[in-house]
């Protein structure tokens, strides 16, 4: 074991490093508890049948008047805490992953073709970025947002907020991709490697994924998984600024925004809770993004 | 020189150009401004004939070429919700969000650099790690949250700062300002550090990660190898270098300093344009919202300007 | 908060609240008088624009022929007594003499005649409340005679809004007609005769008032200065009372009042306000919008499915969890107390989900069926809150609720436009008349006679239309009330809306302030002593 | 001066300590230059780092001292080793590109060194920084010192930084391949300064290089190291003249030599590669030769050449102001040669001479302003209209500078070297596209198994030799090498030299071979052109370019390339 440990450099700094070592096992926890919510959570939150206003206000099991039934208390809705956040937690990692894997695609797509072609190309590219970049997130939410409502029929609107959202938040996070494929990839075409597959006379296509993105995966990884977190605050954002998603179908951030309103009447736990949920995902994901970028720049350690 | 500076601002032109257009066709989603702009008992017909009035039937892209024609010639139009001329509307926010705009940035920069570059140069230490797990719970509480936190730490527990608004203003021309007054500034303190602290954690990073880069150039080795003090090692040929890649995020932060600034100034209740923004999206006075989207890609664009004239004051390189 | 859970939570929130509450705040100075409320008015033009927040704000300005007191009843103000007209329909007021505008100008009928022009002009949003009108006549200078169409039992009730201007001023300063596309001078200024005058407007960050030295009446406040700063964010609100910034705010989150009050030196003032919340149907649409499966029916027809519905919601838990045991259950569309409310039909379809599964049963829908629920989520307080609890009630009866909320700027236009199965309204009705709902929400769609326009889903019964203009015509209240006790009883049969509950009122003051909270959510500085 | 003695560096690293150097002895006296050469990898710039006190983390001396004079090195505390830099011993790097900090001028860069280590004014201190850059000869010196790095060209640079390590006359200085990135005349030019300087100021150095020319030129003594041991050590004319140990004799037969053409290079030691069975190649050797059935005697008259007639390539340069049109840099100017099909032409010149524009234009990455090119005798489509299918594509193969980029790091080798069997569809089988592609290794001297390997298992040699498999594998009648050697050590350079000599012979293949190293044109070239400029100089048979050059130029680079004293061969 410990020699097949140091045959990889990644795992021989990580079990070196505790910390990071915790955030692994944080986000991993929070990865399996929120995939499979379903058959952890003792209610479907998103199920208006099964629970019930009775239930409403209900603190955390060590509190008095906490029950058993409910560890973690309920919220207004009566909603049992545990499974809001499960449920929660599930949401915002979907809409984080899908808006970082759209954000992903679109953007080391768009970055690899620019430095790849270069040119003029390359800086209709930038500057599409640049509109990109002066158009705040919320106003792409909205944008977005207000084009779904134009074009889609109503009874499918409310069903496809999850995917109006992730849209939105993925539109905002393309540039830093695209930014950052096109900088390796105005590197990597320098090399030889690359020069030897253009005489070859390989096609744009395959040299660009099949040979240059391999050799630019490392940087971007970094990237994701910082935006992965920003995705999910962004999402938390918007929810406030009343475009993220229904109370019925709460988010993580969604969540913490309805929590707002009980910061004072003494229900700390409906905001709280989920607020340190939160904050254990975001810093976990980053701390596993920078233990990646130390593995990758090894002249950073 | 000349030409980089020009081919900027014929780009810029067109950046402009395309977020009004893309403002502007998001703003026929947002709502109808109309039943906002009316009471209940208002008649459809009523209705109808103010929609008429405002040209709101009219067809999306003479709409949109009215807007930048009227624009173009200095006329930003009338709020729908307030009546009153869009510019000076904005024109008297603007103060207001600049100011917390930079000295959020400012913040940022004073703390994030030489915390960056602590971090940088003692990358094991106790207190390095403290600073790095700190800032990264700083920024995975939503700012909202960190707002209200502050507001009820410092303004209703202590008591020691004002919960919300700008306090005492000076006016010096049409600048509304808070920098030459103690309450002013008192009134600054919690948005700022509520704006800048993600910026704060953003730079320290990045400075951070370039110092380390830059530690292992050549010509730091060599500075090292014949004896540069320490100080000036790290400052002026570390640091300095470090700066250029800093300034291009920096200055594509304060982009995202001034979007985000419509949270924090919704949760401090200052009155700059995000406030202004919020309120316009609420009650769909569509004329603001167009307006402010205009000024905010001015302000990028100019922001990126400064940033490549900025370059060129730091790296002698790019002097042709 | 209970003392113990401060042991328990170490969290930040508890601690702040819990330490906070032995600092008692600064008290209020007698000098300036600070009041925030979530929204500014958006202009200072009392005809431009029909909303509660400009008229609350300009009351203090500007006054009309009559107010409402501090019970809502009618009481003199410019004029200084009314009767109907002799000889046809209308009515007839006598104007208070002596009576001079802010800038130093007499008040004499002229100016009222002017502002009735001005209000009933195509530029003015006000103009519905002159639609009975058809003349306006000076009499003398202080006598002015309003025409009506028809017999109006309640036209000086529904004018308490109707705000006087200066007619020298307005033309002189180019504001004869309410700005409609572009500012005037009226937008920013002000000339009132009322207790209060404008000494600074910075729109949507503060507004300065100066008690009016030559106001005709008595002024009861002990106000100096009166500054007015709108905060939009509820926690920055309490947060800047607590602080000692403000001395009063309205209205706060119902959730914080516990706290609020719990603190030494502040004071909650609870009331009720006139706006009644309840649900409505679509009642003319052909087939379900929403529906994943009833595609070609609308099951909201029938007035038994309506009824299950409305027997489905328990609100006595609503208001116990949500609410906070603030709210009043409603049986009809007015609270009690609004004339016309109907002591007759005061019990409300009572909480009962077995009978309202019979219901459904009958109407053949054993297994019930879904359907989408419309709900804002920033109009009315707790808006979303109440919707998805009472999306959970129904659905425990088998009305499946798909609930969708959403900010209220693009919501009436989505009623407007009938994209909804279900709907959430609030309703206050401006004359605090029950002729008013039914004639906005009952009386079946008429765009033509302005009739039924927030009826979306176009209700519609035959008879209740012919009861509406004999409701407004009858002059006799014995009469009337039996005419109104009729539509009601219908209404309630057909569930055509289910009332939910009168909207509570929660303002928040230094203890050291008196004021009085007047029902429809107006705030008048001249209630306010600074103690 | 400098005494080391017993000197052991160690790194630790996640397999326990690695040692980098062990038990090396060295001795510099003052106005000695003391060359240390190897291989890489042999721990010369660990040497160097370890007497300056400049280890790269986390690399430590394990044993042994480190006297200047008599102090001891390795007693003193961070501060005092850090004042004592610049001030007894200094350090000059490889590149002068990035040795000195570009944000800051060349004035404040002298004075602020001076001003760290002598009480002096500023104005004193600017005074003494002109005197230096005169001395290492910087004319004009109180004008440039103002200047930017950038705007020194290389040669000037490293002058520089030289004036920089000279700031507070220091008794040691460390040079690390001082010269390595430079062109030979300016090469010369700074060793004659190094020279110079410690005969004038009695300054020691430890001239660190992998070049044995260079040492063979100036060091008075040299030590020889390999893996991290001293090889032999003692007065350069003994060591390198009459080498006593065998890996030093190993290495001196590698050189390629200046003066005279050998067949083939005594190969010093091996890199495990002569045992594998060369068999395991025939079927690659068959491969080669089978196209169209001909016999190893008759595949040569295939031999294709290239010629090239008026090749004019200009780069538009930047736009500097909106009214100028900007220049047109000039990268070739109208040059014309014959590559005569089955020969070795060599293409030298300095860089910036527009060698490797002239690959790149046969390549088809650059579009030539005007000119042509025949293939043969078919006329090769010139940059973008060469379309991706053009048989040329497969006819004309390259073999780059550096192994270490030209091989794409995440493919494993086996796909890198099926790639051109797939792509020009010269097998459909993917069995067989392996089997030969093993066979293929074998041939250049490697093991087959290498092709379930990525490239960074293996060395820069070895590399090369992959890059060579896989140029052969397109099945190539004309050879582009772009300094195939530059980046390897002597003794690899002539394995590689080997090889490609081998395989040209064997396959008539007809080589452009590109190369700024004169002794190894002389070696492989039957044809050469100089280049300078984007002008052809001088144009000709080799050995009679050698023996008789005609163009200035070409004397002058062949009188300053560092050769060795002919009895020492």
């Amino acid at each position: 074991m410990k020699e097949f440990i140091k045959r990889s450099e990644g795992l021989w700094l990580f079990t070196r490093s505790p910390a990071v070592m915790i955030a692994a096992v944080i986000a991993i926890l929070i990865f399996i508890g929120a995939a499979f919510a379903p058959w952890i959570a003792s209610v479907n939150p998103y199920d208006l049948g099964s629970f019930s206003l009775m239930d409403g206000l209900l603190p955390p099991i060590w509190q008095e008047g906490g029950i058993s039934q409910f560890m973690l208390g309920t919220d207004d809705q009566g909603r049992d805490m545990i499974s809001s956040i499960l449920y929660g937690a599930r949401l915002s990692l979907l809409i984080g992953l899908s808006a970082m894997a759209i954000a992903t695609v679109l953007g080391v797509g768009l970055g690899l073709a620019a430095g790849f072609y270069g040119g003029r190309f390359d800086a209709i590219i930038m500057r599409i970025a640049d509109i990109q970049l002066a158009l705040p997130a919320i106003l792409t939410a909205l944008l977005i947002d207000g084009i779904a409502r134009g074009i889609l029929p109503p009874e499918v609107q409310q069903d496809l907020r999850v995917v109006v959202l992730t849209l939105a938040i993925a539109l905002s996070l393309w540039v830093n991709f695209a930014r950052t494929a096109r900088a390796s990839t105005f590197v990597e075409m320098n090399k030889e490697y690359v020069q030897a597959a253009i005489i070859m006379g390989q096609g744009p296509i395959r040299i660009m994924f099949i040979h240059i993105l391999p050799n630019i995966l490392g940087p971007l990884l970094v990237i994701m998984t910082v935006d992965l977190a920003s995705a999910i605050l962004l999402e938390a954002t918007l929810s406030f600024l009343g475009i993220g998603l229904a109370a019925d179908s709460p988010s993580l951030g969604t969540l913490i925004r309805i929590g707002m309103q009980f910061m004072l009447s003494g229900e700390w736990w409906i905001l709280w809770i989920p607020t340190l949920f939160l904050v254990a995902l975001v810093v976990s994901i980053n701390t596993l993004g920078d233990f990646m970028r130390d593995v990758f720049n090894p002249g950073l350690r | 020189m000349f030409y980089f500076i020009y081919k900027r601002l014929i780009q810029s032109v067109f950046v402009m150009l395309a977020v009004a257009f893309l403002a502007f066709s998001l703003f026929r989603f947002v709502g109808d401004p109309i039943t906002q702009m009316t009471g209940v008992e208002t008649s459809v017909v009523d209705q109808e004939r103010l929609r008429e009035e405002l040209g709101l039937n009219d067809p999306f892209i003479s709409q949109f070429g009215r807007f930048t024609v009227d624009m173009l010639q200095g006329d930003f139009g009338y709020s729908f919700r307030t009546r009153q001329p869009v510019a000076e509307m904005i024109a008297s926010r603007i103060p207001a969000t600049l100011e917390l705009g930079v000295v959020a940035l400012l913040i940022s920069l004073v703390v994030g650099i030489p915390a960056g570059v602590y971090t940088a140069l003692r990358p094991r230490g106790v207190i390095t790690q403290t600073i790095l797990i700190t800032t990264l719970i700083g920024i995975s509480i939503p700012t909202f949250v960190i707002g209200i936190m502050l507001i009820f730490l410092f303004g209703v527990q202590l008591g020691w700062l004002p919960t919300f608004g700008r306090g005492e203003t000076v006016n010096i021309g049409f600048w509304e300002s808070s920098f030459f007054s103690i309450d002013g500034w008192r009134a600054l303190i919690l948005p700022a550090v509520t704006l800048g602290v993600y910026q704060l954690t953003l730079t320290m990073r990045l400075v951070r990660a370039q110092m380390m880069d830059v530690m292992r150039s050549d010509y730091i080795r060599f500075a090292t190898a014949r004896g540069v003090p320490m100080r000036q090692l790290y400052f002026r040929h570390a640091l300095a270098n470090t700066m250029v890649p800093v300034i291009t995020i920096i200055g594509l932060q304060f982009g995202g300093v001034i979007a985000f600034s419509i949270v924090t100034e919704s949760v401090f209740q200052w009155p700059g344009m995000g406030l202004l923004f919020l309120e316009s999206i609420r009650f769909v006075d569509i004329p603001v919202m167009g307006v402010y989207l205009v000024v905010i890609a001015f302000f990028f664009v100019v922001v990126n300007l400064l940033v490549d004239l900025l370059y060129v004051a730091i790296d002698p390189r790019l002097r042709v | 908060m209970k003392k113990r859970s401060l042991r328990h939570s170490a969290l930040l929130s508890s601690v702040l609240v819990s330490l906070a509450a032995g600092v008692s705040a600064t008290g209020a100075s007698a000098e300036t008088f600070r009041w925030a409320s979530n929204t500014d008015p958006q202009t200072m033009d009392p005809h431009a624009v029909n909303s509660a927040p400009v008229l609350s704000f300009l009351n203090n300005v500007y006054e009309g022929l009559v107010r409402r007191g501090e019970a809502m009843a009618i009481e003199p103000s410019l004029a200084t007594s009314w009767e109907p007209l002799v000889g046809q329909n209308g009515w007839r007021f006598h104007l208070r003499e002596n009576v001079t505008f802010q800038n130093g100008a007499a008040f004499t009928a002229e100016d009222v005649l002017f502002s009735y022009q001005r209000a009933s002009s195509e530029a003015a949003d006000v103009r519905s409340w002159f639609a009975p009108v058809a003349d306006v006549t000076v009499v003398d200078d202080y006598t002015i005679d309003f025409v009506t169409t028809a017999p109006n039992p309640l036209f000086p009730d529904s004018i308490a809004n109707f705000m006087i201007l200066d007619k020298g001023w307005a033309e002189k300063n180019n504001a004869v007609l309410p700005a409609s596309d572009a500012e005037n001078f009226a937008t920013m200024n002000v000339n009132g005769t009322g207790p209060f005058v404008l000494s600074s407007r910075d729109p949507g960050v503060k507004t300065v008032l100066k008690p009016y030295s030559g106001w005709w009446d008595t002024a009861t406040h002990n106000v100096t200065e009166a500054v007015f700063t709108p905060i939009g964010n509820p926690a920055t609100g309490i947060a800047a009372l607590l602080s000692g910034e403000i001395d009063f705010i309205q209205p706060i989150p119902l959730q914080d009042a516990k706290q609020v009050e719990s603190r030494k030196g502040f004071k909650i003032l609870e009331g009720e306000e006139t706006r009644v919340i309840m649900f409505g149907f679509g009642h003319e649409h052909e087939k379900l919008l929403y529906s994943s499966d009833v595609k070609d029916a609308n099951p909201f027809k029938d007035p038994r499915v309506r009824l299950a519905a409305s027997h489905a919601i328990n609100m006595a838990s609503i208001d116990r969890v949500l609410f906070r045991g603030k709210i009043e259950a409603a049986s009809q569309l007015v609270p009690a107390g609004i004339s016309g409310y109907s002591e007759k039909n005061a019990a409300r379809h009572e909480y009962d989900p077995k009978r309202a599964k019979e219901l459904l049963a009958e109407a053949g829908y054993p297994n019930g069926f879904s359907f989408g629920l419309k709900c804002t989520n920033d109009r009315y307080i707790n808006d979303e809150a109440l919707c998805r609890a009472a999306a959970s009630m129904l659905s425990a009866v088998g009305l499946k609720a798909k609930l969708s909320t959403g900010p209220v700027r693009d919501y009436w236009t989505q009623l407007r436009a009938d994209d909804f199965d279900m709907y959430l309204l609030g309703w206050s009705p401006g004359t605090f008349d029950m002729e008013h709902p039914i004639r906005f929400l009952l009386h079946s769609q008429d765009d033509a006679k302005k009739l039924g326009s927030w009826n979306f889903g176009n209700y519609s019964n035959a008879r209740v239309d012919e009861l509406l203009p004999l409701i407004q015509q009858e002059i006799n209240p014995t009469n009337r009330q039996n005419l109104i006790d009729e539509v009601v009883s219908i209404t309630q049969k057909d569930a055509a809306y289910i009332p939910l509950y009168t909207q509570p009122l929660i303002w928040a003051t230094k203890e050291n302030v008196d004021m009085t909270q007047r029902a429809d959510n107006f705030f008048l500085l001249r209630w306010v002593t600074v103690n | 001066m400098l005494t080391v003695e017993n000197l052991t560096v160690r790194f630790p690293t996640r397999f326990g300590d690695t040692t980098a150097i062990e038990n090396i002895n060295i001795n510099v006296q003052a106005g000695e230059i003391h060359g240390l050469v190897g291989e890489s990898g042999a721990g010369k710039s660990t040497v160097g780092a370890a007497v300056i006190g400049l280890l790269q983390t986390p690399g430590y001396i394990a044993e042994g001292s480190i006297m200047l004079g008599d102090t001891d090195l390795r007693a003193l505390g961070v501060n005092q080793a850090h004042a004592l830099r610049g001030k007894r011993i200094s350090m000059i790097f490889q590149d002068p590109q990035t040795s000195l900090n570009p944000l800051m001028t060349v004035e404040d860069q002298l004075v602020e060194t001076i001003l760290a280590h002598e009480k002096m004014s500023a104005d004193e201190a600017r005074t003494r920084a002109i005197d230096l850059l005169e001395e290492i000869g910087i004319k004009n010196a109180a004008e440039r010192i103002k200047s930017w790095p950038h705007q020194f060209s290389g040669g000037m640079r490293q002058r520089v930084v030289i004036a920089l390590a000279l700031c507070t006359n220091p008794e040691l200085i460390i040079a690390d391949e001082p010269t390595t990135a430079l062109d030979v005349a300016v090469q010369s030019q700074v060793l004659d300064l190094i020279r110079s300087l410690a005969d004038k100021r009695k300054i020691g150095f430890i001239l660190i290089t992998h070049d044995i020319g260079v040492i063979a030129q100036i060091a008075d003594r040299v030590t020889v190291m390999r893996n991290g041991h001293v090889v032999e050590s003692g007065e350069t004319a003994q060591v390198l003249g009459r080498p006593k140990h065998a890996y030093t004799r190993a290495l001196m037969s590698a050189v390629p030599p200046m003066d005279h053409k050998i067949d083939r290079f005594s190969v010093p030691t091996t890199e495990g590669i002569e045992g594998t069975s060369v068999s395991t190649g025939d079927l690659a050797e068959q491969w080669l030769l089978e196209e169209k059935g001909l016999s190893e005697g008759e595949q040569k008259e295939l031999s294709i050449g290239l010629s090239i007639e008026a090749l004019d390539v200009r780069f538009s340069g930047t736009r500097k102001s909106l009214w100028r049109k900007p220049e047109d840099f000039i990268a070739l100017d109208k040059i014309s040669f014959n590559v005569k099909p089955g020969s070795i032409m060599g293409l030298v010149g300095e860089s910036g001479s527009g060698k490797s524009t002239v690959a790149k234009t046969i390549t088809g990455l650059i579009t030539p302003n005007s000119g042509t090119m025949m293939l043969g005798n078919e006329v090769l489509p010139a940059g973008k209209s060469r379309s991706r299918k053009h048989p040329s594509r497969r006819i004309i193969q390259m073999v780059f500078q550096d192994p270490y980029s030209s091989l794409n790091s995440r493919h494993k080798i086996g796909s890198i070297l099926t790639e051109p069997l797939w792509f020009y569809g010269l097998e459909k089988d993917p069995a067989k596209r392996q089997e030969l592609a093993a066979s293929m290794l074998a041939l250049v001297g490697m093991a087959p198994d290498a092709i379930d390997k990525y490239p960074h298992q293996f060395s820069g040699g070895q590399r090369q030799r992959i890059a060579v498999a896989r140029a052969l594998l397109a099945r190539p009648r004309f050879l582009i090498c772009d300094e195939p050697t530059s980046a390897l050590d002597v003794s690899i350079q002539a394995e590689i030299l080997n090889l490609l000599k081998d395989l040209q012979s064997k396959f008539g293949l007809t080589i452009l071979f590109i190369s700024h190293n004169l002794s190894v044109v002389r070696q492989m070239a039957d044809d050469m052109v100089v280049l300078r400029n984007g002008v052809i100089e001088e144009a000709g048979k080799t050995e009679d370019l050698f023996e008789r050059p005609q163009a200035e130029y070409t004397k002058k680079l062949l009188s300053l390339t560092p050769v060795m004293p002919k009895d020492w061969a």
